[in-house]
Protein backbone atom coordinates (compact mmCIF):
# COMPACT_ATOMS: atom_id res chain seq x y z
CA UNK A 1 0.00 0.00 0.00
CA UNK A 2 1.43 3.49 -0.80
CA UNK A 3 -0.32 6.38 0.49
CA UNK A 4 0.69 9.98 0.93
CA UNK A 5 -2.19 11.82 3.41
CA UNK A 6 -2.49 15.09 5.18
CA UNK A 7 -3.99 12.77 8.09
CA UNK A 8 -1.73 11.31 11.47
CA UNK A 9 -0.28 8.34 10.37
CA UNK A 10 -2.49 5.56 12.02
CA UNK A 11 0.19 2.98 13.06
CA UNK A 12 -2.11 -0.05 13.45
CA UNK A 13 -4.06 0.49 10.12
CA UNK A 14 -0.25 0.32 9.04
CA UNK A 15 0.58 -2.76 10.44
CA UNK A 16 -2.72 -4.56 9.83
CA UNK A 17 -1.78 -4.12 6.21
CA UNK A 18 1.37 -6.21 6.04
CA UNK A 19 0.00 -8.40 8.30
CA UNK A 20 -0.17 -12.06 6.44
CA UNK A 21 -0.12 -15.84 8.09
CA UNK A 22 3.08 -16.61 5.59
CA UNK A 23 5.25 -13.72 7.45
CA UNK A 24 7.61 -14.32 9.88
CA UNK A 25 8.74 -10.76 10.83
CA UNK A 26 7.11 -7.52 10.49
CA UNK A 27 9.67 -4.80 10.56
CA UNK A 28 8.18 -1.18 11.01
CA UNK A 29 10.05 2.35 10.65
CA UNK A 30 8.66 5.71 11.95
CA UNK A 31 10.28 8.90 10.64
CA UNK A 32 9.43 11.27 13.91
CA UNK A 33 10.06 15.08 14.55
CA UNK A 34 13.38 15.60 16.60
CA UNK A 35 12.71 18.76 18.86
CA UNK A 36 16.51 19.40 18.56
CA UNK A 37 18.74 19.37 15.08
CA UNK A 38 22.36 20.04 16.42
CA UNK A 39 22.03 23.19 18.28
CA UNK A 40 18.79 24.84 17.11
CA UNK A 41 15.09 23.93 18.33
CA UNK A 42 12.44 23.49 16.24
CA UNK A 43 8.91 24.46 16.93
CA UNK A 44 7.16 22.58 13.73
CA UNK A 45 8.09 21.06 10.26
CA UNK A 46 5.75 21.89 7.31
CA UNK A 47 5.93 18.93 4.40
CA UNK A 48 5.28 19.71 0.55
CA UNK A 49 4.75 17.37 -2.40
CA UNK A 50 5.24 16.67 -5.72
CA UNK A 51 2.65 14.44 -5.40
CA UNK A 52 1.84 12.57 -9.25
CA UNK A 53 5.58 12.20 -8.96
CA UNK A 54 5.99 10.67 -5.10
CA UNK A 55 3.59 8.22 -5.86
CA UNK A 56 4.60 6.73 -8.83
CA UNK A 57 8.48 6.85 -6.95
CA UNK A 58 7.17 5.26 -4.12
CA UNK A 59 5.51 2.25 -6.66
CA UNK A 60 8.93 2.11 -8.37
CA UNK A 61 10.42 1.81 -4.73
CA UNK A 62 8.09 -1.10 -4.26
CA UNK A 63 8.67 -2.84 -7.20
CA UNK A 64 12.53 -2.73 -6.86
CA UNK A 65 12.18 -4.57 -3.21
CA UNK A 66 10.49 -7.03 -4.10
CA UNK A 67 12.87 -8.03 -7.21
CA UNK A 68 15.58 -7.61 -4.78
CA UNK A 69 13.60 -9.62 -1.34
CA UNK A 70 11.45 -12.00 -0.48
CA UNK A 71 9.12 -9.71 0.58
CA UNK A 72 5.35 -10.63 1.22
CA UNK A 73 4.01 -7.01 1.91
CA UNK A 74 5.32 -3.38 1.53
CA UNK A 75 3.16 -0.50 3.20
CA UNK A 76 4.73 3.33 2.48
CA UNK A 77 2.62 6.29 4.13
CA UNK A 78 4.16 9.42 4.30
CA UNK A 79 2.42 12.29 6.11
CA UNK A 80 2.44 15.69 4.21
CA UNK A 81 1.36 19.40 6.01
CA UNK A 82 2.15 20.80 9.39
CA UNK A 83 3.71 18.26 11.99
CA UNK A 84 4.81 18.65 15.78
CA UNK A 85 7.99 17.21 17.28
CA UNK A 86 7.07 13.44 18.07
CA UNK A 87 4.84 12.56 15.31
CA UNK A 88 5.83 10.49 12.31
CA UNK A 89 6.14 12.18 8.79
CA UNK A 90 6.79 8.26 7.50
CA UNK A 91 6.03 4.94 8.33
CA UNK A 92 7.52 1.95 6.25
CA UNK A 93 6.06 -1.33 7.24
CA UNK A 94 7.63 -4.61 5.49
CA UNK A 95 6.53 -8.42 6.11
CA UNK A 96 8.53 -11.05 4.96
CA UNK A 97 8.99 -15.11 5.80
CA UNK A 98 12.67 -14.01 7.48
CA UNK A 99 13.43 -10.91 9.66
CA UNK A 100 16.80 -9.97 8.07
CA UNK A 101 14.91 -9.37 4.91
CA UNK A 102 12.67 -7.61 6.93
CA UNK A 103 15.14 -5.21 7.91
CA UNK A 104 16.84 -4.97 5.07
CA UNK A 105 14.20 -4.27 2.79
CA UNK A 106 13.03 -1.70 5.56
CA UNK A 107 16.22 -0.04 6.20
CA UNK A 108 16.57 0.07 2.19
CA UNK A 109 13.42 1.83 1.45
CA UNK A 110 13.97 4.43 4.24
CA UNK A 111 17.55 5.58 2.46
CA UNK A 112 16.17 5.33 -0.82
CA UNK A 113 12.83 7.25 -0.54
CA UNK A 114 15.00 9.96 1.33
CA UNK A 115 16.88 10.54 -2.28
CA UNK A 116 14.35 9.69 -4.21
CA UNK A 117 11.04 10.61 -3.76
CA UNK A 118 10.16 14.50 -4.47
CA UNK A 119 8.75 15.27 -0.76
CA UNK A 120 10.03 18.55 1.24
CA UNK A 121 10.33 19.76 4.70
CA UNK A 122 10.39 23.37 5.81
CA UNK A 123 11.98 23.55 9.22
CA UNK A 124 9.77 26.58 11.98
CA UNK A 125 12.71 26.84 14.42
CA UNK A 126 11.78 27.93 17.25
CA UNK A 127 13.42 31.95 16.92
CA UNK A 128 10.87 32.29 14.50
CA UNK A 129 12.80 31.91 11.07
CA UNK A 130 11.90 29.08 8.74
CA UNK A 131 13.72 27.39 6.70
CA UNK A 132 13.26 24.32 3.26
CA UNK A 133 15.30 21.81 4.10
CA UNK A 134 17.99 20.71 0.74
CA UNK A 135 20.39 18.31 1.70
CA UNK A 136 23.74 19.10 -0.06
CA UNK A 137 22.53 22.45 -0.67
CA UNK A 138 24.06 25.49 0.99
CA UNK A 139 21.59 28.42 1.97
CA UNK B 1 5.90 27.18 -27.86
CA UNK B 2 5.09 27.75 -23.87
CA UNK B 3 6.09 25.29 -20.88
CA UNK B 4 5.22 25.43 -17.21
CA UNK B 5 7.21 24.65 -15.18
CA UNK B 6 6.18 23.21 -11.65
CA UNK B 7 8.27 24.66 -8.85
CA UNK B 8 8.62 23.45 -5.07
CA UNK B 9 10.29 24.52 -1.94
CA UNK B 10 12.89 26.66 -2.23
CA UNK B 11 12.45 27.41 -5.92
CA UNK B 12 9.08 28.61 -4.82
CA UNK B 13 10.62 31.04 -2.44
CA UNK B 14 13.86 32.05 -4.86
CA UNK B 15 11.44 32.65 -7.92
CA UNK B 16 8.17 33.94 -6.23
CA UNK B 17 5.77 31.49 -7.55
CA UNK B 18 5.14 27.75 -7.93
CA UNK B 19 4.84 27.90 -12.51
CA UNK B 20 6.75 29.12 -14.39
CA UNK B 21 5.97 29.95 -17.60
CA UNK B 22 9.14 29.84 -20.72
CA UNK B 23 9.20 30.11 -23.72
CA UNK B 24 11.16 27.71 -26.23
CA UNK B 25 11.74 26.80 -29.49
CA UNK B 26 10.25 23.39 -30.07
CA UNK B 27 11.12 20.14 -29.04
CA UNK B 28 13.85 21.02 -26.47
CA UNK B 29 15.96 19.30 -24.31
CA UNK B 30 16.49 19.30 -20.29
CA UNK B 31 20.07 20.94 -20.95
CA UNK B 32 18.48 23.51 -23.04
CA UNK B 33 15.40 24.57 -20.86
CA UNK B 34 18.01 24.56 -18.01
CA UNK B 35 19.27 27.72 -19.70
CA UNK B 36 16.13 28.93 -20.64
CA UNK B 37 14.80 28.68 -17.09
CA UNK B 38 18.08 30.80 -15.75
CA UNK B 39 17.58 33.25 -18.67
CA UNK B 40 13.83 33.84 -17.76
CA UNK B 41 14.11 33.75 -14.08
CA UNK B 42 17.94 34.68 -12.88
CA UNK B 43 17.19 34.03 -8.94
CA UNK B 44 16.57 30.23 -10.12
CA UNK B 45 20.40 29.93 -11.49
CA UNK B 46 22.23 29.33 -8.06
CA UNK B 47 19.91 26.46 -7.18
CA UNK B 48 19.44 24.86 -10.93
CA UNK B 49 23.28 22.74 -10.28
CA UNK B 50 21.79 21.23 -6.79
CA UNK B 51 18.46 20.63 -8.45
CA UNK B 52 17.42 17.32 -11.06
CA UNK B 53 14.92 18.00 -13.61
CA UNK B 54 11.61 15.79 -13.81
CA UNK B 55 9.80 15.05 -17.08
CA UNK B 56 6.63 13.27 -17.14
CA UNK B 57 7.44 12.18 -12.99
CA UNK B 58 10.38 10.78 -14.13
CA UNK B 59 13.65 11.64 -13.14
CA UNK B 60 15.59 13.14 -16.48
CA UNK B 61 18.80 13.92 -17.76
CA UNK B 62 19.84 16.78 -20.00
CA UNK B 63 18.94 15.09 -23.05
CA UNK B 64 15.57 14.21 -22.13
CA UNK B 65 13.84 15.50 -24.76
CA UNK B 66 10.90 18.23 -23.93
CA UNK B 67 7.64 18.66 -25.89
CA UNK B 68 4.45 20.80 -25.54
CA UNK B 69 2.45 18.00 -24.06
CA UNK B 70 5.68 17.50 -21.07
CA UNK B 71 4.58 17.84 -17.53
CA UNK B 72 7.69 19.70 -16.14
CA UNK B 73 9.02 20.06 -12.70
CA UNK B 74 12.12 21.43 -11.00
CA UNK B 75 13.12 19.08 -7.86
CA UNK B 76 15.36 20.49 -5.64
CA UNK B 77 17.28 17.82 -3.19
CA UNK B 78 14.51 16.01 -1.53
CA UNK B 79 13.97 16.13 2.39
CA UNK B 80 11.17 13.84 3.03
CA UNK B 81 11.01 11.13 5.24
CA UNK B 82 11.92 12.39 8.75
CA UNK C 1 10.56 -1.56 29.07
CA UNK C 2 10.26 -5.11 29.48
CA UNK C 3 7.47 -7.25 29.66
CA UNK C 4 6.58 -10.93 29.64
CA UNK C 5 2.88 -11.29 28.99
CA UNK C 6 0.09 -13.92 28.40
CA UNK C 7 -1.72 -11.15 26.74
CA UNK C 8 -1.79 -10.46 22.72
CA UNK C 9 0.30 -7.41 22.18
CA UNK C 10 -0.57 -4.02 21.90
CA UNK C 11 1.28 -2.57 19.26
CA UNK C 12 0.21 1.24 19.84
CA UNK C 13 1.39 0.89 23.47
CA UNK C 14 4.70 -0.63 22.23
CA UNK C 15 5.30 2.32 19.77
CA UNK C 16 4.10 4.85 22.42
CA UNK C 17 6.62 3.39 25.15
CA UNK C 18 9.49 4.40 22.84
CA UNK C 19 8.27 8.01 21.91
CA UNK C 20 10.46 10.60 22.61
CA UNK C 21 11.01 14.44 21.00
CA UNK C 22 14.34 13.40 20.46
CA UNK C 23 13.85 10.69 18.67
CA UNK C 24 14.04 10.69 14.27
CA UNK C 25 13.54 7.07 13.97
CA UNK C 26 11.11 4.17 16.09
CA UNK C 27 11.90 0.97 14.55
CA UNK C 28 9.94 -1.75 15.55
CA UNK C 29 9.55 -5.25 14.82
CA UNK C 30 7.14 -8.23 15.20
CA UNK C 31 7.97 -11.73 15.31
CA UNK C 32 5.03 -13.38 13.58
CA UNK C 33 3.88 -17.29 13.81
CA UNK C 34 4.12 -18.54 10.14
CA UNK C 35 1.30 -21.10 9.09
CA UNK C 36 3.97 -22.79 7.50
CA UNK C 37 7.27 -23.73 7.92
CA UNK C 38 9.51 -25.79 5.15
CA UNK C 39 6.41 -28.04 3.60
CA UNK C 40 4.46 -28.54 7.15
CA UNK C 41 1.72 -26.81 8.24
CA UNK C 42 1.50 -24.95 11.78
CA UNK C 43 -2.03 -24.87 13.61
CA UNK C 44 -0.88 -22.67 16.64
CA UNK C 45 2.25 -22.47 18.92
CA UNK C 46 2.77 -23.16 22.74
CA UNK C 47 5.25 -20.84 24.64
CA UNK C 48 6.77 -21.03 27.85
CA UNK C 49 9.32 -19.70 29.64
CA UNK C 50 12.25 -19.71 32.52
CA UNK C 51 10.67 -16.13 33.78
CA UNK C 52 13.04 -14.90 36.27
CA UNK C 53 16.27 -15.92 33.98
CA UNK C 54 14.17 -14.45 31.10
CA UNK C 55 13.43 -10.84 32.67
CA UNK C 56 17.11 -10.76 33.76
CA UNK C 57 18.29 -11.23 30.64
CA UNK C 58 16.24 -9.45 28.40
CA UNK C 59 17.41 -6.50 31.16
CA UNK C 60 21.41 -7.54 30.29
CA UNK C 61 20.10 -6.59 26.75
CA UNK C 62 19.12 -3.49 26.93
CA UNK C 63 22.06 -2.36 29.46
CA UNK C 64 24.13 -3.40 26.54
CA UNK C 65 22.41 -2.15 23.59
CA UNK C 66 22.62 1.15 25.31
CA UNK C 67 26.51 0.94 25.93
CA UNK C 68 26.54 0.07 22.21
CA UNK C 69 24.20 2.38 20.51
CA UNK C 70 23.04 6.69 20.83
CA UNK C 71 19.21 4.77 22.07
CA UNK C 72 16.88 6.80 23.36
CA UNK C 73 14.07 3.82 24.82
CA UNK C 74 14.09 0.37 24.06
CA UNK C 75 11.07 -1.64 24.77
CA UNK C 76 10.98 -5.35 24.52
CA UNK C 77 7.62 -7.65 24.84
CA UNK C 78 7.23 -11.47 24.96
CA UNK C 79 4.37 -12.96 24.65
CA UNK C 80 3.93 -16.66 26.62
CA UNK C 81 0.99 -18.82 25.78
CA UNK C 82 -1.34 -20.38 22.82
CA UNK C 83 -0.45 -18.33 19.63
CA UNK C 84 -1.82 -18.72 16.18
CA UNK C 85 -0.87 -18.40 12.54
CA UNK C 86 -0.17 -14.54 12.37
CA UNK C 87 -0.30 -13.36 15.88
CA UNK C 88 2.81 -11.52 17.26
CA UNK C 89 4.89 -13.60 19.78
CA UNK C 90 7.67 -10.68 20.47
CA UNK C 91 7.91 -7.13 19.66
CA UNK C 92 11.07 -5.31 19.60
CA UNK C 93 10.69 -1.41 19.33
CA UNK C 94 13.47 0.95 19.44
CA UNK C 95 13.50 4.71 19.82
CA UNK C 96 17.09 6.54 18.56
CA UNK C 97 18.00 10.45 17.47
CA UNK C 98 19.08 8.41 13.71
CA UNK C 99 17.75 5.23 11.91
CA UNK C 100 20.86 3.61 11.28
CA UNK C 101 21.29 2.82 15.11
CA UNK C 102 17.47 2.55 15.26
CA UNK C 103 17.79 -0.59 12.88
CA UNK C 104 20.53 -1.91 13.46
CA UNK C 105 19.97 -1.81 17.38
CA UNK C 106 16.64 -3.48 16.97
CA UNK C 107 18.30 -6.32 14.38
CA UNK C 108 20.58 -6.86 17.06
CA UNK C 109 18.25 -7.29 20.00
CA UNK C 110 16.08 -9.96 17.88
CA UNK C 111 19.18 -11.73 17.01
CA UNK C 112 20.83 -11.88 20.45
CA UNK C 113 17.20 -12.75 21.86
CA UNK C 114 16.93 -15.40 20.30
CA UNK C 115 19.96 -16.74 21.05
CA UNK C 116 19.97 -16.10 24.80
CA UNK C 117 16.70 -15.50 26.30
CA UNK C 118 15.03 -18.90 27.74
CA UNK C 119 11.92 -18.69 26.35
CA UNK C 120 10.93 -22.06 24.22
CA UNK C 121 8.29 -22.89 21.38
CA UNK C 122 6.28 -26.10 20.85
CA UNK C 123 5.06 -26.63 17.27
CA UNK C 124 1.44 -28.07 16.94
CA UNK C 125 1.66 -29.47 13.62
CA UNK C 126 -1.93 -29.79 11.35
CA UNK C 127 -0.91 -33.42 11.54
CA UNK C 128 -1.92 -33.31 15.49
CA UNK C 129 1.59 -34.10 16.25
CA UNK C 130 3.48 -31.43 18.49
CA UNK C 131 7.28 -30.40 18.97
CA UNK C 132 9.48 -28.08 20.76
CA UNK C 133 11.49 -26.08 18.69
CA UNK C 134 15.16 -26.41 19.96
CA UNK C 135 17.73 -25.25 17.35
CA UNK C 136 20.71 -27.42 16.73
CA UNK C 137 19.12 -30.18 18.51
CA UNK C 138 17.86 -32.96 16.86
CA UNK C 139 15.09 -35.27 18.02
CA UNK D 1 22.69 -31.88 49.94
CA UNK D 2 19.84 -32.03 47.75
CA UNK D 3 19.38 -29.71 44.83
CA UNK D 4 16.58 -28.55 42.52
CA UNK D 5 16.77 -28.09 39.09
CA UNK D 6 13.93 -26.53 37.06
CA UNK D 7 13.30 -28.18 33.52
CA UNK D 8 11.73 -26.67 30.56
CA UNK D 9 10.53 -27.77 27.30
CA UNK D 10 11.88 -31.15 25.47
CA UNK D 11 13.59 -31.60 29.17
CA UNK D 12 10.68 -31.90 30.83
CA UNK D 13 8.93 -34.23 28.30
CA UNK D 14 11.91 -36.66 28.37
CA UNK D 15 12.42 -36.66 32.24
CA UNK D 16 8.42 -36.26 32.96
CA UNK D 17 8.97 -33.75 35.48
CA UNK D 18 9.25 -29.89 35.88
CA UNK D 19 11.84 -30.62 39.07
CA UNK D 20 14.30 -32.68 39.45
CA UNK D 21 15.72 -33.57 42.73
CA UNK D 22 19.70 -34.43 42.93
CA UNK D 23 21.48 -35.51 45.89
CA UNK D 24 25.22 -34.30 45.91
CA UNK D 25 28.13 -33.48 47.84
CA UNK D 26 28.05 -29.66 49.28
CA UNK D 27 29.53 -27.69 48.19
CA UNK D 28 29.87 -29.05 43.63
CA UNK D 29 30.15 -27.43 40.60
CA UNK D 30 28.38 -27.34 37.38
CA UNK D 31 30.60 -29.76 35.31
CA UNK D 32 29.77 -32.68 38.79
CA UNK D 33 25.88 -31.58 38.77
CA UNK D 34 25.92 -32.77 35.54
CA UNK D 35 27.46 -36.21 35.65
CA UNK D 36 25.02 -36.29 38.87
CA UNK D 37 22.04 -35.57 36.68
CA UNK D 38 22.65 -37.99 33.70
CA UNK D 39 23.15 -40.99 36.59
CA UNK D 40 19.82 -39.72 38.36
CA UNK D 41 18.07 -39.63 35.23
CA UNK D 42 19.21 -41.42 32.30
CA UNK D 43 16.94 -40.14 29.93
CA UNK D 44 18.46 -36.27 29.98
CA UNK D 45 22.02 -37.88 28.69
CA UNK D 46 21.05 -37.54 25.01
CA UNK D 47 20.14 -33.77 25.56
CA UNK D 48 22.26 -32.40 28.28
CA UNK D 49 24.85 -31.86 25.84
CA UNK D 50 22.89 -29.70 23.83
CA UNK D 51 22.08 -27.91 27.10
CA UNK D 52 23.46 -24.91 29.16
CA UNK D 53 22.97 -24.97 32.97
CA UNK D 54 21.71 -21.97 34.74
CA UNK D 55 23.12 -20.74 38.26
CA UNK D 56 20.71 -18.17 40.30
CA UNK D 57 19.26 -17.09 36.68
CA UNK D 58 22.60 -16.55 34.67
CA UNK D 59 24.32 -19.21 32.22
CA UNK D 60 26.99 -21.08 33.81
CA UNK D 61 30.12 -23.11 32.94
CA UNK D 62 31.41 -25.92 34.38
CA UNK D 63 33.40 -24.51 36.62
CA UNK D 64 30.75 -22.68 38.63
CA UNK D 65 30.19 -23.69 42.20
CA UNK D 66 26.95 -24.56 43.19
CA UNK D 67 25.93 -24.54 46.74
CA UNK D 68 22.73 -25.58 48.28
CA UNK D 69 20.84 -21.94 48.09
CA UNK D 70 21.65 -22.00 44.61
CA UNK D 71 18.46 -21.99 41.72
CA UNK D 72 19.25 -24.30 39.32
CA UNK D 73 18.14 -25.38 35.68
CA UNK D 74 19.00 -26.89 32.82
CA UNK D 75 18.13 -24.77 29.33
CA UNK D 76 18.03 -26.35 26.45
CA UNK D 77 18.71 -24.47 23.07
CA UNK D 78 15.96 -21.32 23.10
CA UNK D 79 13.59 -20.40 20.43
CA UNK D 80 11.71 -17.61 21.37
CA UNK D 81 11.40 -14.39 19.56
CA UNK D 82 9.28 -15.96 16.37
Amino acid sequence: MIRITNDPIDNNAVLESVQNNRAGAVVLFLGTTRNVTGTRETDSLDYECFESMAIKQLEALEATARQRWDIIEITIVHRLGHLLPGEASVAIAVSSPHRVTAFECGQWLIDTLKQEVPIWKKENWSDGTQQWVHPGMED
Amino acid sequence: MTLYIKLFAVAVQKAGTTNLEIDCPTPTTVGDLKQAVIAACPALSEITTHCRFAVDDEFATDTTIVTENSSLAIIPPVSGGA
